[in-house]
């Protein structure tokens, strides 16, 4: 099956915890999966953080709920180009990645004008 | 040894866009390159919450002038699913024709200020010079040069009558005629060739692991292209993806290159293959679930993940578009180039820093 | 002095300037049009320079001042010797007192593009040079002097006859010193570089207009020294003057840049084979 | 008068050097140093004064000694202190070579030639004497420098106990044993001169007792202990082709008759071979870079007018005589490679004395090719070389000393701006390298001349050519660094010193009040060569009627043809012309304009240099914002052009072609 | 000669083009004017790419809170005559982003802009409009420019005494 | 090198300028140019204001105004469609450059234009 629309359900998007992102993201590699990028959403008090792969283009999502302030696993050391959008992530809900490879410090994008994470409903304070 | 910092960007002639690299050079060969991005960041993402999801349409546009259409689509596409609306056929047709010569304007475009990256000037001209017959075109059937507005929710907006078809038709010969001129010089020039063949490697492996999209990715031997999925009406036309193997700037060049010509004929196709019915149906309801929605964009693949709650303006709105996921290739092909190479490194993922970020 | 070097004098500082201006008009109009563009008028060089006089005095650093003047005047010096035809050796060493204080004011300003335009100015004397210098070695070989006026006076045939592959040599010499594709490397007219306008990249209002007036005069040196291959007839002269430049224009457009890497190596052992064979030619005729 | 001179002139620094080795207190230590200076500084010139065409001259006795046994046995005294150092060194090349040395000139002394007596002893020619002017004057400079250099030097190291008296009475020394070498006619006096000058640099080399010094000591000890042995051949040879003690003398060898060319080719091929060791061509360039470890002023002596000198003085003085043979283009040839090859390797250097150790042995062999071109205009390029090198190359490395003492590093990098903090030594190293590089000075117009001689053999002038342009390389870009950077603060504080100011400051440098606080030992050297390298280029038309064309003068008669006139203008010559005075006029014109023009404040502003829009606002200091928004300092460096040139890369292939190239000029020669 | 100056300077403008969040559009239009179709080197604008030897400076896009600083100082560096077009709906006003949250605004907000074009993205036609009304500002500032120059000349003066 | 024919050719031929200011074309049908009203037709209704992407639609239905800020208007059209009594259009060209930015309002009224001064 090819796709160029999914839209996400239970059955074909499995929710994982945070702990096995890594070897779950490690398994699809093995597999031949491409990292493509990672989704994120404001849940109100939790935040919803989509990762999706693709082989043979075929989509494949996982999914990752946490509430806010917890810490999510990096999967650079999996997929080193994830990087950029971890950091951007961070910057944009205040999702803290634990062993991001380049850190950006919150300043990827944004300067210090801006103080509050943005795309969150209620912003928190960047550092 | 003695090196030299080098503030590359975000002013600089050779860069379209404003990027910043900290470039540490040896001799004139780079041996670090950090990036800085944020320049164009606008957060537009985010105006899905004070606009509409129709009004959303013409900020996504605006994502970036150079493939607007592609940007339009791949939403309207995503909506699309959510509401369960089936795009009438001559609709999907058209938006062939036009996605097709918004990558013949880019490709051109591209060409263009690649030349100009190893300092080519009359090469740079006479591509661009051909690309305004492809602005022309656009403006004449879609009211607009460069922000082609012509998808809507259900279908698009405006219709190719069959005088302006043979108008198209006739500049198509015309461009290819002309772009066929140009190929011994971008292929087999001395000069040229120097500076792009054996630059910049990225074998297949390294491409796909670094997540590369688009002409980056096919020109290392990865055959994958997202118009394979067969979206809008590319499931009817034929279609190859172009596959180039040595992963070099050359390669690139090449496979960009062919990709106008691609281009060409599936817009001939596409005329040929025309059928006649309504151009857009309305859409009822108010988009309510999560989809995420892909196009192949002339620099690669590009993603959408929308989410509605049901309500008139979207949650979320998340767009990763393919220079997103060509800048870790990019910074990978940096280190240990010729100081004189980086702009042809930095043009040959044909980077877009308005799509990466927002 | 007498009265006929006066004149020459005279000539080479006012008249110079002005062919040197209308040269890079020229110039500027042919470009365009082999581009398919309608073009600049031809007395555009002049208004820019004129311009640039009336443009604020922006410096980073005085030592820019003094070696622009420098500059200036070490390109108006090797003009007037030229026009006393006085000794190559002599000019062509003036020649690059006007280069070597083009470096140290590009070397002046602390800035990344100057800094890596002046090293790489360097880079494309250290290439020129050696090859001028075997250009006038030759000269001397064929005509038995390194004096222009004792060449014009004693030997009358068309020097392009028995030296056609020095004229080459000399042409790397020109592409560079004209900063013309593919060898515009260490700064070029249209400042989409890498290093951006290179050597000039911190001079700005009045100072770079002097620059602009200097290359005018090191252009009319450049094409004194082409039309000295045909020193015979005035009209074969004009026409390979011509013929030269229209060349040269031509290769900048059909060439992309390249590096100094491939330069310094390509152009010293294409120079060194052209010259020796010429040399080689110029012996056996001797003998 | 004049033979009292002459012994002043040889004598003297044995003295002094004694003198300074017993004087225990610093101030009398200089005192003896300073006069001893001036003492010949005024010979020197009287001798200049007083002499026209060659004299001769020998010397009977010396306290009743016999002053030709007193060389012979000095001369072994000599080689065996050597030996016993290489047997304390424990190695085996130097004692090879030393045995070498004994053995056969014991050999010659005792069963060959007993007690041979070459009259005259002493042949001073215009070129012995300008090389005597050179070291006299430019080398006393030396040594007053060193007279404040070494008592920094020594505080830097923490020294207990002062190690100056011996470090000056070799440098003392060493300048009477140039002087002795260069008057010398008897080749047996010569050579025990040349020993003595080895000798010397070894021990100034090794003078700082580190490791590294003494490993670079033995080195320079073995590389010039084979210019000694074929030194010893050459005279072994001399009198074995010919069975005649007449060739022993120096003047007798170059004029030899008509058909001894031949039989003569060796020697000559020797003595050139010794040479080029001492001159430090290629391969045996790495002693003199070695040299580098030691104090300044020793390198400065050795680079400058003594030491490399000699070389370079012997086989130009020998020139004549093997002029039209195979060996005299062999030398152009050897010498023009090793102009082009040690001009690459400077390029590659960042360290300032290093670069201008290779500059050194790249203008050595320049001289030495002209030599080897040999044809009239070509040695007068050579002689007038020897004179602008030493004054500006002194200069140089003065400067590079007194730079190094204040930033504490000799890298050029690191002198990047300096001419904010010590303009006035900035711009005396700016006018040393200027004199090296540009027209209208005097080592610019030596090239000229050089290349206008060479242009009849293609591939040394192509070889110069190429070499010439590295060299302007490497000088223009150190000479940019200078002035790299922000210089708000000195203009500032010379606005109203008008437009002279480098004149002005070189000479206000001397009044209390001044800014430049560095001693009179340091201030005098320098001022003296940077005016004598600038008013000697512009008064070359003099220089050359008064000093180089006697030279020729000296030579066999009828051999030379005058090849350059003199005018108001400069000089031409039958294929060229060199206008000094009007270049140097319009130059200075130019610059006066330009600094009236630079003074001028109307309608300045500064700004910051272009950073690509993200330059920090203060534009003193160069920094741009970088990632994370932090402010990063810009950073500059040099090409270096490593992957073309680098030093360990292509050392191997310039050794082992020079190598060829000598194997070759020796098989010819003995075929 | 003044006056040939200042007819010199109407004749030769040189250009810079600043690319602030531009989505592109205007950009490429920018570019587009310089190339055979509307080629602007008929009037004698070239694009120098380098503040210092600009006349104009040309802004696309909208201003965001890096880039107004990047803007700010190539803008200073230019020497003066010096005009500022803005192009745009966003270089103008902000355009269709001007509430996104890291939008400053447009041009206007950062630096004096002398001369305002309009579109989305605006024309090359509108494009070369818009430099000919800020050729008319140039010749008139070069007109007072001595005056301004000397202020600058005077705060420099200043800032080299305090330091 | 193999350029040289094509610029040999660009050299021979006519060039490819269009020189606008001097000689203008015929702008195509159908532009997206400048928004305009026909005031008397409209019935102030705000649809137009409401779907603008861009928000740059004024309409005051007390003052029985109209106005639009021209310079953040993107020449969508999407008013044009939205407007029900179809008052608006857009013309061919494009706003005119100007050197002070400025609002447009049209009064029902006066059926007058008047630009008013920027705010
Ligand atoms: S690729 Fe991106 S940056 Fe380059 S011109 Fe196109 S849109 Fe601009
Ligand atoms: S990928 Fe870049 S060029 Fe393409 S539509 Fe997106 S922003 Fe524009
Ligand atoms: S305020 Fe800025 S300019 Fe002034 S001293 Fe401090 S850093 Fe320098
Ligand atoms: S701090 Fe300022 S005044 Fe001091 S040296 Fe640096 S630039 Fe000169
Ligand atoms: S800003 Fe820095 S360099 Fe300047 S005066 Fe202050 S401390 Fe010194
Ligand atoms: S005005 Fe329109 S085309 Fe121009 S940059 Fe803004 S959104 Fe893009
Ligand atoms: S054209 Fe578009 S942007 Fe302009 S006013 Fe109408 S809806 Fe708004
Ligand atoms: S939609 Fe039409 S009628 Fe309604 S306010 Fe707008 S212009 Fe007037």
């Amino acid at each position: 099956m090819k796709d160029c629309v999914v839209v996400i359900n239970e059955e074909n998007t499995p929710e994982l915890t945070p702990d096995r992102i890594i070897t779950q993201t490690r398994i699809l590699k093995d597999e031949g999966f491409r990292f493509v990028t990672m989704s994120s959403t404001d849940l109100g008090d939790r935040i919803c953080v989509l990762y999706h792969l693709d082989k043979d283009l075929q989509l494949i999502n996982l999914k990752v709920e946490v509430p806010k302030g917890t810490k999510i696993p990096s999967i650079c050391s999996v997929y080193a180009s994830a990087v950029l959008i971890e950091n951007e992530i961070k910057e944009h809900f205040g999702v803290e990645f634990d062993g991001l490879s380049l850190d950006f410090q919150g300043m990827l994008y944004l300067d210090e004008e801006v103080q509050k994470t943005p795309f969150c409903k209620i912003g928190i304070n960047r550092v | 040894m003695a090196r030299t910092v080098i503030p590359f960007g975000p002013q600089h002639p050779v860069l379209p866009e404003p990027l910043h690299l900290t470039l540490t050079v040896e001799d004139e060969i780079v041996k670090e390159a950090i990036p800085k991005l944020g320049y164009v960041h606008r957060g537009l993402e985010k105006l899905a919450e004070i606009r509409d999801h129709t009004q959303m349409i013409q900020i996504v546009e605006r994502v970036c002038g150079i493939c607007s259409t592609l940007h339009a689509m791949c939403y309207c596409q995503g909506i699309e699913a959510l509401m369960n609306v089936e795009v009438p056929p001559r609709a999907k047709f058209l938006r062939v024709i036009w996605a097709e010569m918004h990558r013949m304007h880019s490709h051109l475009l591209w060409l263009g200020l690649f030349a100009d990256a190893f300092g080519f000037e009359s090469l740079f001209m006479q591509f661009w010079r051909i690309r305004e017959r492809i602005m022309d075109l656009q403006e004449a059937t879609s009211g607009n040069r460069v922000i082609v507005s012509v998808n809507c929710v259900g279908g698009v907006k405006r219709d190719i009558d069959a005088e302006m078809e043979k108008w198209i038709l006739d500049t198509m010969k015309i461009v290819e005629r002309e772009v066929l001129q140009l190929k011994s010089t971008i292929m087999d020039d001395f000069t040229v060739k120097r500076r792009t063949v054996g630059i910049g490697v990225l074998s297949k492996e390294k491409a796909y692991e670094m997540g590369a999209a688009g002409p980056t990715l096919r020109a290392s031997g990865i055959a994958q292209d997202m118009r394979q999925t067969g979206y809008a009406a590319y499931s009817e036309l034929n279609f190859e993806p172009v596959v180039e193997t040595d992963g070099d700037c050359y390669a690139r060049t090449v496979c960009r290159f062919n990709e106008v010509f691609q281009a060409i004929d599936l817009i001939r196709e596409a005329f040929a293959k025309l059928p006649q019915s309504e151009l857009a149906v309305k859409a009822k309801g108010l988009p309510n679930g999560e989809v995420v929605s892909r196009v192949e964009q002339p620099r690669g693949e590009c993603l959408y993940y929308l989410k509605g709650t049901g309500s008139k303006y979207l949650d979320r709105v998340r767009i990763r578009t393919p220079t997103f996921a060509n800048i870790p290739p990019l910074l990978e092909m940096l280190p240990g180039c010729d100081l004189a190479d980086v702009p042809v490194l930095i043009l040959t993922i044909d980077p877009c820093i308005s799509c990466t970020e927002r | 002095m007498n009265m006929n070097d006066a004149i020459a004098v005279l000539a080479a500082l006012f008249l110079a300037p002005l062919i040197g201006g209308l040269v890079a008009g020229l110039d500027r109009k042919v470009t365009a049009r082999l581009q398919g563009r309608y073009g600049p008028p031809i007395l555009q060089p002049f208004y820019d320079v004129l311009k640039l006089f009336g443009k604020e005095k922006m410096i980073v650093n005085y030592w820019q001042i003094v070696c622009a003047y420098m500059y200036l005047v070490a390109n108006i010096l090797t003009v007037v010797l030229l026009a006393l035809q006085s000794d190559l050796l002599l000019i062509f060493f003036v020649l690059a007192v006007g280069g070597v204080f083009l470096v140290i004011g590009a070397l002046a300003a602390e800035s990344p593009y100057s800094q890596i335009g002046a090293q790489r100015e360097l880079i494309q004397m250290l290439t020129y040079e050696p090859l001028l210098i075997l250009v006038f070695v030759g000269i001397y070989l064929e005509t038995g002097s390194f004096k222009i006026s004792e060449i014009i006076a004693t030997y009358h045939e068309p020097l392009l006859i028995s030296l056609p592959l020095l004229f080459v040599v000399m042409g790397y010499a020109l592409v560079i010193k004209l900063k013309k594709s593919p060898f515009d490397i260490a700064t070029s007219h249209h400042a989409h570089q890498e290093i951006v306008k290179g050597v000039l990249t911190e001079y700005s209002g009045p100072y770079l207009g002097i620059i602009e007036i200097s290359h005018w005069f090191e252009t009319v040196f450049l094409l004194g020294l082409c039309a000295l291959f045909w020193h015979t007839s005035f009209l074969w002269m004009a026409v390979l003057v011509v013929a030269t430049y229209f060349g040269e224009v031509l290769v900048d457009n059909v060439c992309a840049r390249l590096t100094w890497r491939w330069m310094l190596p390509h152009a010293w052992t294409g120079g060194l084979i052209m010259s020796f064979a010429n040399y080689f030619w110029i012996f056996e005729k001797i003998k | 008068m004049v033979d009292a001179l002459i012994g002043i002139s040889v004598l003297l620094p044995f003295i002094g050097a004694i003198l300074c080795f017993l004087t225990k207190n610093p101030r009398g230590r200089a005192a003896i140093i300073v006069t001893t200076g001036v003492l010949l500084t005024l010979s020197s010139l009287l001798l200049f004064q007083n002499l026209h065409g060659p004299y001769l001259y020998t010397p009977g006795s010396l306290l009743g000694l016999n002053v030709n046994s007193l060389i012979t046995f000095a001369d072994f005294a000599l080689l065996f202190i050597i030996l016993g150092i290489a047997f304390k060194l424990g190695n085996p090349l130097v004692i090879l070579l030393t045995l070498l040395q004994i053995v056969p000139l014991a050999y010659f002394e005792l069963k060959m030639a007993p007690h041979v007596e070459v009259t005259p002893a002493f042949y001073i020619d215009n070129l012995a004497l300008i090389m005597n002017l050179i070291i006299s004057i430019v080398g006393s400079l030396i040594c007053i420098f060193g007279i404040r250099y070494m008592e920094e030097h020594e505080h830097h190291l923490h020294l207990k106990k002062s190690r100056q008296p011996r470090f000056f009475f070799f440098l003392v020394l060493f300048l009477g044993a140039m002087n002795g070498l260069v008057f010398s006619n008897n080749l047996l006096w010569l050579y025990f001169f040349w020993e003595v000058t080895t000798f010397c640099s070894f021990m100034l080399i090794g003078h700082d007792k580190t490791e590294i010094a003494i490993r670079n000591a033995t080195r320079a000890l073995w590389m010039n202990m084979t210019g000694g042995v074929a030194f010893v051949a050459a005279i072994i040879f001399i009198f074995y082709n010919t069975q005649s003690m007449e060739y022993l003398s120096l003047q007798a060898l170059i004029n030899h008759g008509p058909g001894l060319t031949t039989a003569l080719l060796l020697p000559f091929a020797l003595l050139c071979f010794a040479g080029f060791t001492k001159a430090a061509q290629v391969p045996f360039q790495s002693w003199l870079c070695g040299a580098m470890v030691a104090p300044t002023p020793v390198s400065a002596l050795l680079h400058s007018s003594t030491m490399v000198k000699a070389g370079v003085y012997l086989v130009v003085r020998m020139a004549p005589g093997y002029q039209g043979t195979f060996l005299s283009t062999m030398v152009a040839t050897f010498c023009a490679f090793t102009f082009l090859t040690a001009s690459a390797l400077a390029v590659n250097m960042s360290n300032g004395k290093k670069i201008l150790a290779y500059s050194t042995i790249a203008n050595l062999g320049l001289i030495i090719a002209c030599a080897g071109i040999n044809t009239p205009a070509a040695i007068i390029a050579a002689v007038l070389l020897i004179i602008f090198h030493a004054i500006s190359k002194g200069l140089l490395f003065l400067c590079v000393g007194t730079i190094e003492h204040a930033i504490g590093s000799r890298d050029i990098e690191d002198m990047r701006g300096l001419y904010n903090t010590m303009p006035a030594v900035s711009r005396i190293t700016i006018v040393g390298i200027l004199t090296m590089m540009l027209p209208p000075f005097g080592a610019l117009m030596s090239k000229w001349m050089a290349i206008e001689s060479a242009a009849h053999i293609p591939w040394v002038v192509v070889m110069v050519a190429l070499g010439s342009g590295l060299t302007v390389l490497f000088w223009a870009r150190w000479a940019g660094l200078f002035v790299s950077g922000p210089h708000l603060k000195v203009f500032e504080a010379e606005e109203n010193q008008g437009f002279f100011a480098p004149i002005v400051t070189i000479f206000k440098g001397f009044s209390a009040k001044s800014k430049w606080k560095d001693p009179a030992s340091i201030k005098v050297p320098l001022v003296t060569l940077a005016v004598a390298a600038i008013v000697l280029s512009l008064g070359v038309p003099w220089l050359y009627t008064s000093l180089v064309d006697p030279v020729l003068a000296s030579y066999k008669p009828g051999l030379f043809v005058k090849p350059f006139e003199t005018g108001p203008m400069g000089l031409t010559s039958g294929v060229g012309a060199f206008y000094v005075l009007p270049i140097f006029l319009v130059s200075i014109i130019g610059y006066l304009a330009a600094v009236i023009a630079a003074k001028q404040k109307d309608h300045r502003v500064f700004s910051a240099p272009y950073m690509c829009g993200e330059q920090y606002p203060d534009i003193s200091q160069p920094k741009f914002r970088s990632h994370l928004n932090s402010w990063k300092d810009y950073v500059a460096a040099n090409i270096y052009m490593q992957e073309f040139i680098g030093e360990d890369k292509i050392s191997y292939w310039i050794n082992s072609i020079a190598l060829i190239i000598l194997i070759v000029l020796f098989g010819e020669v003995l075929r | 000669m003044k006056r040939l100056i200042n007819t010199s300077r109407v004749k030769s403008p040189w250009l810079i083009h600043f690319d602030c969040g531009s989505c592109n559009g205007c950009d490429i239009e920018v570019l587009a004017c310089l190339t055979p179709v509307y080629d602007i080197e008929r009037f004698g604008i070239l694009n120098v790419g380098n503040p210092k030897h600009a006349d104009i400076l040309v802004v696309t896009g909208t201003v965001n809170h890096r880039n107004k600083k990047a803007l700010k100082n190539v803008y200073d560096q230019m020497p003066e005559p010096k005009v500022v077009v803005a192009v745009g709906a966003c270089g103008t006003t902000g355009g269709i982003f001007r509430e996104a949250y890291n939008v400053v605004g447009g041009v206007d907000k950062i630096i004096p802009v002398d001369a305002y074009v309009s579109g989305c993205a605006a024309k090359p036609e509108a494009i070369i409009d818009g430099v000919v009304i800020a050729l008319g500002k140039l010749a008139e500032k070069g007109k007072k420019v001595d005056q301004g120059i000397f202020e600058r000349l005077e705060n420099t003066q200043n800032f080299i005494k305090s330091r | 090198m193999f350029m040289t024919k094509n610029v040999l050719k660009n050299l021979m031929t006519k060039y490819a300028t269009r020189l606008y200011p001097f000689k203008k074309r015929e702008t195509f049908k159908d532009v997206k140019g400048e928004l305009k009203i026909e005031m008397e037709k409209c019935i102030l209704c705000g649809v137009c204001k409401m779907r603008c992407p861009s928000q740059s639609i004024a309409v005051d239905k007390q003052a029985k105004s109209w106005g639009v800020d021209p310079f953040s208007c993107v020449y969508c059209g999407i008013c044009v469609d939205a407007c029900p009594v179809k008052c608006l259009y857009q013309e061919g060209l494009y706003r005119t450059p100007l050197a002070e930015k400025d609002q447009v309002l049209h009064f029902q009224e006066a059926k007058s234009e008047e630009p008013a001064p920027a705010p």
